[in-house]
């Protein structure tokens, strides 16, 4: 399992951080991502917050997917 | 506290003062009591019986305690053979040392579970092992139930699969409960008496062909076995199998699958396609059948496979799970 | 974020997306005579390929090749042999992800070391095997570190944790790999023809899109890095496919709200500061120089190669084909032993155990006989 | 060696390889294995039904072991009650690393035991948990009988008790198989299956008013349990009670009554006075019960004691065990 | 040997003594005007002439009176409480008699301590409790060292054993008792008046007969030492009888067989090897002085009194009267508790615990009500 | 339980012997009897044999109870 779930984060204190995933929680580490805020995304992996997720990014690929698919439709 | 000694189960005065004061009192079955075994009579039916020991740890977790979970799971395994749950069993392994509060807890919730489907404790039995002989406490539960339906497994091409609701809840329960991996959700186990439910379906339809509860194993491993045992194949499909939101969530986090999961208060059942609505019409009359649905159809005879559609159209197959450690958790 | 992407939506862009990459794949092979190959570099590719049954959707379209990135099988023998030794001695406690509990050494597995009495145990972390070793200040607590590049930074917090709460206990046994260095290898050798690489989006994200750069530039390999839903990787292999289909060596990443060109600072911090290049024995091709890390010589404290000696026997030689599964040149199947002597249940090789090897991906998610 | 791990226990491939390999094989009930409960029918009578858990330790001791114990244990048990066994089930619970060769010896010695007196073992159940949480092996029976005789406990002064032979036996072969004591004794367990023999006594004899096998806590507190429960008092001569030479020696030497040790193969009835040797004649016809004895008398209605006479001739009360840390013996 | 003694022998035997023994204590009342009163010296006396049915069958005839010698019941309070607290330490097995398990300390028993996870043992001998240490080298094990002169050599074996074998992890906490001084201070008082002193055939043993000759010389009074069969203790109860009516004070061997003039050599050797004399509180009684025997400063490091320090609060005062029925000032029934509050299973003092202690004796096997 | 049974040794290892009562046996230790033979009676007290017995006066004693007997049935 290194797949990596994107997480949202609930709260932080010091070190570590709660993070959300459809309403199950858990206690990561954010040694690796000290920049993280409250309502970020992370990608997170065994205990650890790797990264912090590019919203925009994500919703620039969503788009980019939408098109392919109304293309398709349209086509 | 009160604690279990030793001497609570070695049959001398203790013993008898412990079996008086929690089981007797609390089961109300001292007619029995004098008496190596129970007896009672029974309409001349064909019977059902069945038996489980629990060792689920921890004992207490959202939604229930082992002593609940005990009685539930006998009574929803004779339910699912079509019985009517009608007296029981009940025997305790206590590891010195356990705090007789909490044995009053989980007594007082067996005999509360048993009372809701009217089901009688008829006989019990107590054994304390030494400290580091067992974990807590462990129950045995022994069901009879008398045969109202007679379920004949003659399954068809085309029948409908459904399950009462949705799989996971216990599984997920029980790792939150642990609190070995850091895990935190407000999911509760599903642990509940199924027989109103299943008495309510077979109402509905006189030809349900087979129930199960999948428990130890999860969904999965349970119609696995079906389709092995009764030669058919079945094809499930991903998206319409009913998984709360905190189970996706926790087995995201920690890389479970849901199917895999233990339940404890749902039934899994093959009808007719006919039938199909009129079971979950029936199914989602009742509180604990709300998220009933059809997961899935049996695709062939004779070839004794699981099959899983996924999103993308494609199948799978399933099998039992192999080898993964899962915490106790019945 | 996360609201717009339900299953429904998911599901009819995933359809749509394969459709695009099947019709992409028809036109690779009308221009070329030939399936186009890629390689999935890494483990969680292939379990998610074929648990999402995105290969199978994909079989007579593309050829997808499972690489060498599933860390239990591509550990040697002899390592795999020495981690499960340390359990012989007394006071210890070994922690270890579930994934190599029952990879078969030579002489048994650490399930079995554990059914016969020894404390093994499972954590979900690194971190909480330190934390066990703070309740046992009696005993050895022993990690068995192995896992690729997301994985090393996260074997750092853990000593990092250690040497933080002066945790005398603690060390770990690393047997750790990287993936340039056996990319390297692979094409150097060129065993295997391939026209792409999909590349793991969480190496990368730690590691930085730059990183794989010279896939393109010294190998003339197009490469995409991608995440692990359907969507992402069939995103990722419709790119492979554009890229090949216009003979473009680039180094793309499909993954852009993760990974990043220069990756995690914070992570490549961490793993350089505990941990130095080490040459690594890999399964089935040998010790490759440079190809993984182990401790520095100021954290030999929490080195467990240097505080335990085992011994090992001479491993025993099977008939697993798991060195040539992870490098490419069989798929699963070619091996006698497949679904046979070899299951899941009673795994010969480590390709047949760990979650994300070749062998047990496609027994659990491919066969359908 | 081959043992049991957790994987055993989880409901996937595993568990469901050793029900195969193990219970299903030995247990011949290969017709209930595919359903969540077993059925069954009985002819419409009264029935008996019982339960028990067996924690003894050791597992294997001189005369059997904790599988024969608990087939024969529950066979007792209902046959004491008057009933003919029918079926049974066994639920087990197993450590971590438990050796497979032993679960089988111990499944086939159940097995015998049960084909002894054609009892059908109708359902099982396996959990596996964690090294340290049991102490190798757990085993819960509960079984079924069919009243024969409905005994009435109407018991009336001057009734006769008889005991089927030498008390002890099982507690002293248990002492000696744990080593602890250092205690050296060729005793054997008396641990058996007694439906054949109460058999014949009921043929014998249709008043016989009240049976009971007097094993955790031994004859005197099996005996105190009847005068309390019934109203009655009880004179024991403390010569007539039959005890084995080496029995009496293991006593000796560890400061134990014999009264109060573990039987798991006799059975102490009251029976009017006129019906003494037509049941002592009956219980001496059959091996198991060759040194049956008459050892006590009904002495009064509505005292609830138990009196014994010293060779001395005087009487002195016996109680329930108290406190006596024993070994576990069942 | 005891092929002669077989039980119908042993009984009419018994029976015919008994009948003796009745004959004379008449006799008895008729030149005295009273009944006879002895004092059965010795808590396995107690037990013995309660279970056989003798000290009822004497009803009547004979006042037996039970005596201090139940080596728990006259353990002080301070004491008890002391060996509970033992168990509070960290990696400690204490092991002991079973009789100990259940005495009321005032703050709980060593069996509630075993039941909240102490690790308290059960042994039949002493020298087991040093097998125990040298399987457990990391933990240390403490014996507690109850008993009067027929145990305290047993005692001594024990660190005999333990000296030979080096066995470093072993220490007693003593509290033993001795029957002369105890017998000194109750004739001293003249609380009880006797007509003579049912002597125990096995401290005899070890201390000889020639040990008791002070009673006869000093007090005047008649003793016998008697074995614990119905038969020998009916005999010496006839032999005490027959010197009551003569008024003929000297102290008789009526157990030969097992019994010499001076005693076992070899137990006293051993004794007086390791221990020495000291002061000894006596329940009810207070402390006696060099009434029991402790470790001989050179033995140091096998007393647990100076290698573990423990914390005893001020002890709780219950109704109990233990104190005065060791002395023999009151029968077990005289106390309001007994058998009401008090049982052998929720017992208040240590004579309702004790197998051998008085009110444990007259609950098991005399009262028939 | 410090009433001592007797027991008859039936072989002797060093400063242990195997005793026999009825049939059961058991190891005890001789330091305080070193002089003890096989076929001898000792009384055991917590694994120790404490004394050896002696059948002379074992004998004595019985028949002085026999004589009580005797003498009650002719009287
Ligand atoms: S199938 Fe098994 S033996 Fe064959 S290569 Fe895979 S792991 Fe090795
Ligand atoms: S009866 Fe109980 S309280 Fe009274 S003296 Fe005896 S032990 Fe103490
Ligand atoms: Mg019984
Ligand atoms: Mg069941
Ligand atoms: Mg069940
Ligand atoms: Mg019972
Ligand atoms: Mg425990
Ligand atoms: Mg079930
Ligand atoms: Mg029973
Ligand atoms: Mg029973
Ligand atoms: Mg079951
Ligand atoms: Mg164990």
């Amino acid at each position: 399992m290194c797949v990596g779930v994107p997480a949202k984060v609930l709260h932080i204190d010091g070190f570590s951080a709660r993070v959300d995933v459809m309403g199950s929680q858990m206690d990561v580490g954010i040694i690796f991502v000290p920049e993280v805020k409250i309502g970020d995304y992370v990608i997170v992996h065994a205990g650890q917050a790797m990264s912090i997720i590019d919203e925009q990014y994500a919703k620039e690929s969503l788009e980019e997917w939408r098109k392919l698919v109304d293309a398709r439709r349209d086509g | 506290m009160e604690r279990i000694t030793l001497a609570h189960g070695d049959g001398g005065q203790l013993a008898h003062q412990l079996i008086a004061d929690v089981f007797v009192s609390m089961f109300r079955n001292d007619r029995h009591a004098k008496f190596d075994a129970a007896t009672f009579t029974l309409d001349p039916h064909e019977l059902a019986m069945t038996t489980d020991s629990f060792v689920v740890k921890p004992l207490f977790f959202p939604g229930g305690n082992i002593g609940k979970l005990a009685v539930a799971g006998t009574i929803n395994d004779l339910s699912v053979v079509g019985a009517i749950p009608k007296v029981m069993t009940c025997s305790f392994i206590i590891e010195e040392g356990f705090p007789i509060c909490d044995l009053k807890t989980i007594v007082q919730s067996m005999a509360e579970e048993a009372k809701k489907v009217n089901v009688e404790i008829v006989a019990g039995d107590t054994k304390v092992v030494e400290r580091g002989s067992a974990d807590g406490l462990y129950i045995n539960t022994t069901g009879i139930g008398v045969i109202s339906h007679s379920l004949e497994p003659k399954i068809c091409e085309g029948d409908s699969v459904i399950v009462s609701g949705s799989v996971g809840d216990h599984g997920v329960a029980i790792l939150v409960a642990r609190g070995e991996l850091g895990l935190v959700s407000t999911i509760e186990s599903d642990c509940t008496t199924l027989y109103p439910l299943i008495a309510k379906a077979l109402q509905a339809s006189q030809r349900i062909r087979l129930m199960r509860d999948p428990t130890r194993g999860g969904l999965a491993t349970a119609l696995v076995e079906i389709c092995e045992d009764f030669g058919v194949t079945i094809e499930l499909e991903e998206e319409r199998i009913p998984v709360k939101q905190e189970v996706e969530g926790a087995c995201e986090l920690l890389g479970f699958d849901p199917l895999y999961l233990a339940n404890e208060g749902k039934v899994v059942m093959i009808v007719p396609k006919e039938e199909e609505q009129a079971v979950l019409d029936a199914l989602r009359s009742q509180p604990e059948g709300k998220a009933a649905a059809v997961i899935g159809t049996v695709r062939a005879i004779n070839k004794g496979q699981l099959l899983l559609r996924t999103p993308l159209g494609t199948t799978r197959r399933l099998y039992r799970l192999t080898g993964l450690m899962l915490p106790r958790i019945c | 974020m996360l609201d717009v992407m339900d299953s429904p939506t998911r599901s009819t862009l995933s359809q749509t997306l394969l459709q695009e990459v099947q019709m992409l794949a028809n036109q690779f092979q009308q221009t070329f005579g030939r399936m186009p190959s890629f390689m999935e570099v890494c483990g969680s590719h292939t379990m998610a390929l074929a648990r999402t049954g995105v290969k199978k959707a994909l079989e007579g379209y593309v050829r997808l090749i499972s690489g060498p990135g599933c860390p239990v099988c591509v550990t040697d023998q002899v390592t795999i042999d020495a981690m499960i030794s340390l359990t012989d001695g007394s006071d210890r406690i070994i922690c270890t992800f579930g994934d190599m509990m029952r990879v078969p050494g030579s002489y048994g597995t650490l399930m079995q070391a554990k059914t016969e009495g020894k404390d093994v145990r499972v954590v979900y972390s690194p971190v909480d095997a330190v934390r066990i070793a703070e309740q046992h200040p009696h005993q050895e607590v022993i990690f068995l570190g192995i896992g690729f590049e997301t994985t090393i930074p996260i074997l750092a917090a853990a000593i990092k944790e250690a040497e933080e709460k002066q945790v005398h206990n603690f060390s770990m046994w690393m047997s750790t790999k990287l993936v340039e260095p056996i990319l390297r290898q692979l094409l150097h050798e060129r065993e295997v023809s391939l026209d792409g690489f999909l590349l793991p989006g969480h190496v990368s994200m730690v590691m930085g899109r730059a990183h794989f750069e010279f896939l393109a530039t010294e190998y003339n390999m197009p490469a995409v890095i991608s995440g692990f839903e359907a969507l992402h990787m069939l995103s990722a292999i419709r790119h492979l496919l554009m890229l090949a289909l216009k003979q473009h060596a680039i180094v793309l990443n499909d993954y852009k709200s993760v990974v990043t060109e220069q990756g995690s600072v914070q992570a490549k911090y961490w793993m350089n500061h505990y941990f130095t290049l080490c040459d690594e024995a890999w399964r089935g091709i040998g010790v490759i120089s440079q190809s993984g890390m182990d401790f520095k010589k100021e954290y030999d404290r929490f080195n467990a190669k240097v505080k335990f000696s085992v011994l090992t026997r001479e491993p025993r030689r099977t008939k697993c084909r798991c060195g040539e599964v992870i490098r490419g040149l069989i798929d699963p199947p070619q091996c006698a032993l497949f679904g046979k002597a070899c299951t899941p249940l009673q795994p010969i090789g480590p390709c047949m155990v760990s979650s994300e090897g070749s062998c047990a991906a496609y027994y659990q998610y491919m066969r359908e006989e």
